[in-house]
């Protein structure tokens, strides 16, 4: 087993792999920009260097210094999270390089699957079932023209290097197919420095459903069921839950040995996640692998018992796996919120800023992997997501029940955050009866809200004088608000501190 | 003690008298027996009734929030013997054609030129933010008389990006 | 399905219930002492309604005041948590009779096992295994006396009414047999109003292993597999788990057909709990039935990913219980810490006071059902527990190092607890190979503590060093502490605010 | 800044500059760099040449700890160009003869009379709190000289119940 892992990432997934390394008694390294000398990754780390300065570029995109950090602290192995550089093959090179293990899969099967025109060349040369379309790059706009005429319209057109959205339209017809090729293809180039496009047939109100498979580096290979991740705004994630509402166990096992015959045929190692478009007549699609660790990892961890940040440094230490197939037990249902600074009240902008005030839910069936806390100023730099609130039940109206309760006792007070949405799909009859695909959200959004009671108006109201009220009251001051004599002066002082602590931050 | 309070742009009369046992108050005229205790600064446990309330104060910049259990209210508070005056309730209504920054970070790209027509809902500057591109978008038909923000600028929240008339 | 439920307790069981009625989309009903007012069932709850002075006699064991508020509040029913009137069957029959329901089982069936001596000559005629010894009070030392004789030293004095150890004594020799039995009898009489006591055979280091059972009113009983309750100081449980590392499938069916045999002679309804004896060679005695939810529920909670006060409420509400016995399914290990308000450096006394500082863990595999918060005053009125930590994980040792990281994770400043018992614990040898008996941890604590390490008492120095000079510093005074230029001064005025704060505390 | 710091009763010279990135420190004379930050009042980060901590610190009444990861460490400190004196590093080994209670509760029960011997280690008084009767022993052999308490009573942590000499 490893002595030391340095974690190549901030934020929750940082923390996350910290009290992995933790439980495993490995010494964990945080590496840190300028900005986040006070994220809760260093605090939570045992030993932390910093590497630059905020922008990304400067620091956690940078190979070279972070290489260099893990030579220098000494550490075995470097755990890259999600996001930066965690699918980057130039990244697991250098590392081994470096005589660092990358607790990822090779370089080798990261450089097929990061090229979706290679991966899709490979995977049909293993018959794995694909959505219709080209499996190279468009050369001209006249072969995009004809290509998409023998498929037939609607088509996608997709970044051959892309991935979370960007470089991809949907083009219902031939009128709209050069506007979208040349936007797909600037928006390509802009964000992977590749403009690369290919087409595919597009699934009418597809779902988007995935599977998890862990490879160890002695041939075994086993799938851990499936997410359901077809809650999506602007192409992104925003909810995914385990086990899919239309997977039974039949198609599991069909989807599952589809999965390990594409990890197989990349020569795959360590978790990673197959993903499938499945259409109406839960027919399904190979889309893409994702080589690392997925945000959405703790439903498959609820619903299967099993760690799968432990089962990646396991794995990567060379242990072989500890259980077969048929061990796997799928039990019950999980379902992840993605927690985001943005305002669902102003078009999902970023809102970045001071955590003024943070009361963070417990108790049965919830777990809430954090990287924010009170007091914390989130930074402007990176992306948005703050925690993931998973809610687990026995049954998934349980689940539903339990994320409504964790829900209402989050409060992020100081920035914006998406909790109200979730609130709004977790309420909302169409969720709760799982007729989900990629467009649900999109229309849900765009249907008016239910204006919400104004019961508590009174209660806001009468709460606003008590605060001014207590806020003008002199320390000690008898009568104020209790009805136990024991408690009164206690709570007079206790709000004669909370007015001044109030009064100093702002 | 007496206060005008605005709740999400309702006025209210509150009058407020310490007992022994909480406060006696009168919201609007009706007496309401009310008990409260503060939790932790800023998080008010409130017995309106028996029915218990828990009640967030989330204070960002100038704007003044009330959180009763998951719902978020406006609020805005006014002794009426002080000389401070009240802010409008709501924003008013203004037919205004400045288009700010809803938060901090970088112009990206403009959309248009100045001098441009402008429909309403049309993207006019790209600010980017937490690794995402945010499209900010004319409020009315118009023309843009300025583009106050260059590419590459950073920008705070609140800042004047472009003018539309 | 119940509307409105009154929960009739307080601290993290009450916070529990009550957010299981939130799950369920049931009004919960909180009821406080003065002392009470602001703590964490009150603020939590829909309603609350105030029932009397602190001492509990006035209050949480106040029959009368508490159904008089479930009839003025318009409950449908009562949940009664653990300890206070939850085992009372009187209580139970005054619910019933103002026609609220009491959500445990029936008056009878807790009158039954409320009497060792009456629910053992029950048991008995059922064919349930007992240790052996009376099934009746005993009349006369002389009878103890010859009792004991005849079933041979060492054996134990119980008391028929009693619980939690009082009332209890170990005898190795008829020259104890006297003093033991007066003094047993005096503690029982003061402890329960009744002095009856009866012997049994003293089994040599057994295990106190647990059987969770729930009987719906239609005639349905199922075993839930068992908790490992051995971790005992005073006779008091201070550590649980399951499933018990000696228990296997066979062994697990058989204790739990005994179970579901021993509900069904009661008469069982709703959750239950069969306590077994059992000796180094597994053989299992049947002990006691507890007539409510235990503290511990939550470790079996865990390992089937059923939630027991759902079920609870579901059952006492007409419901039929939804899975058969062979749907159960009980995956990974779950380990409970019962975190006490007590110092363990000076003799486990209770430490009462306020709550200066609270850090809580969470993340993967750990649950935090918790009755405080940061700025509460524990009250010196009631039963110590604070909180309870449970670790899971996919196998025992998983589960073990969670609990250590967590604990790691969680501080509970200006009052003392008894979290580094649970480190010194976790960390023993014999805890991890699971050489446990009830007489386990009274070893522990008698051997010498090993002796920390003082690497830290350097890092220690230089804190106490720059908290002083922080506490010194002017606001936005240049250059404090921060290699980020941007985090300087807010962190320097982050720590003038924090030291105000610390000003206005003492 | 110069501070006499104590740890669990062993003493540190600790002297402490503010740099632009962090503190100049020299403990006993060894030159540390150090980087502190505060995360929320009362827990602070230290980095000590990349090697990071979490400091939690603890004031009860007059008490003073410092918390390194999981470990207490009890702290005492002193500028040493103050006038206030510093308190003794631990506890006088004191041949005391009271015993006190540990903390606030109701005496239950006087398990010994005035007058009487008792050994080291026998229970004098029963003090209830939170549901659990706990006895306070006799620190040595002696004769119980005086009972300061009388069943029934309440009492705070730190009054005296008993002398035994």
């Amino acid at each position: 087993m490893f002595k030391k892992v340095l974690i190549a990432n901030r934020g929750e997934i940082a923390v996350r792999v910290i009290r992995a390394c933790h439980e495993l008694g490995i010494t964990a390294v945080a590496v840190y920009s300028d900005v986040d000398r006070a994220s809760l990754h260093v605090l939570k780390a045992d030993e932390a260097h910093r590497i630059g300065a905020a922008a990304a570029s400067e620091s956690y995109l940078n190979i070279e210094k972070i290489v260099d950090v893990a030579e220098r602290s000494g550490a075995d192995a470097i755990h890259p999270g999600y996001g930066f550089r965690s699918e980057n093959a130039k990244f697991a090179r250098a590392c081994s390089e470096a005589g660092v293990k990358f607790i990822g899969p090779t370089a080798a099967a990261m450089e097929l699957m990061g090229s979706k025109t290679r991966a899709r060349q490979q995977m049909e040369k293993a018959g794995i079932p694909f959505v219709p379309g080209t499996s190279r790059g468009l050369e001209s706009f006249e072969q995009a023209e004809q290509v998409a005429k023998e498929i037939d319209y609607p088509i996608m057109l997709k970044a051959a290097a892309g991935g979370g959205g960007k470089g991809m339209r949907l083009v219902r017809s031939r009128d709209e197919l050069r506007t979208a090729l040349e936007s797909a293809k600037s928006e390509a180039q802009r964000s992977f420095g590749d403009s690369e496009v290919y087409i595919e047939k597009a699934i009418v109100s597809p779902r988007h459903i995935e599977m998890q498979v862990l490879a160890d580096e002695h041939g075994n290979t086993v799938y851990l069921g499936e997410r359901e991740c077809s809650i999506q705004r602007r192409h992104q994630k925003v909810m995914e839950e385990a086990p899919s509402p239309i997977v039974d166990a039949a198609m599991r096992r069909r989807m599952g040995e589809v999965a390990i015959r594409v990890a197989k045929a990349a020569g795959y190692t360590n978790a990673g996640t197959v993903e499938f478009l499945v259409d109406r007549d839960r027919n399904f699609y190979f889309l893409e692998m994702n080589t690392r660790l997925q945000v959405e990892h703790p439903v498959t961890e609820l619903v299967t018992g099993l760690d799968l940040v432990h089962l990646q440094i396991r794995i990567a230490a060379g242990d072989r796996l500890r259980f077969a197939q048929e061990e796997v037990n799928i039990r019950g249902h999980a379902i992840e919120c993605r927690i985001y600074a943005e305002d669902p009240d102003n078009n999902y902008f970023p809102s970045p800023g001071k955590i003024t005030l943070l009361l963070t839910p417990d108790g049965p069936g919830i777990r809430c992997d954090s990287g924010i806390y009170e007091g914390w100023t989130v930074p402007i730099d990176y992306d948005p997501l703050l925690a993931k609130l998973i809610g687990y039940g026995t049954d998934r109206d349980q689940a539903i029940s339990r994320l409504v309760r964790g829900l209402d006792e989050y409060l992020v007070g100081g920035i914006k955050t998406n909790i109200p949405l979730f609130r709004r799909i977790l309420s909302d009859q169409d969720f709760q009866a799982a007729n989900l695909d990629t467009g649900y959200l999109d229309r849900l959004l765009r249907t008016n809200r239910v204006s919400r009671g104004d019961q508590a108006a009174d209660v806001a109201a009468i709460a606003a004088g008590i605060f001014a009220a207590l806020d003008s009251a002199q320390p000690m001051r008898n009568g104020i608000a209790h009805e136990s004599p024991a408690a009164g002066p206690r709570a007079a002082s206790t709000w004669k501190r909370a007015s001044r602590i109030e009064a100093l931050r702002q | 003690m007496i206060y005008d309070v605005s709740i999400e742009g309702t006025n209210y009369r509150l009058e407020l008298e310490p007992t022994t046992t909480g406060w006696d108050c009168r919201l609007n005229g009706r007496t309401i027996q009310v008990n409260a205790a503060i939790i932790r600064p800023g998080v008010m446990s409130l017995l309106i009734e028996n029915k218990s309330h828990e009640v967030k104060r989330e204070i960002v910049a100038a704007e003044f929030h009330l959180w009763v259990g998951n719902q978020r209210y406006s609020a805005e508070l006014r002794d009426p013997r002080s000389l401070r005056n009240r802010r409008d309730g709501t924003g008013t209504a203004e037919g205004s054609s400045k288009l700010t920054a809803p938060m901090p970070g970088k112009v990206v790209r403009l959309l248009v030129n100045e001098k441009d027509q402008v429909e309403a809902g049309q993207g006019v500057v790209v600010v980017e933010a937490m690794k995402m591109q945010n499209e900010i978008k004319s409020p009315k038909k118009g023309i843009v008389q300025k583009l106050a923000a260059a590419e590459g600028a950073s920008v705070n929240a609140g800042d004047v990006l472009a003018i539309v008339e």
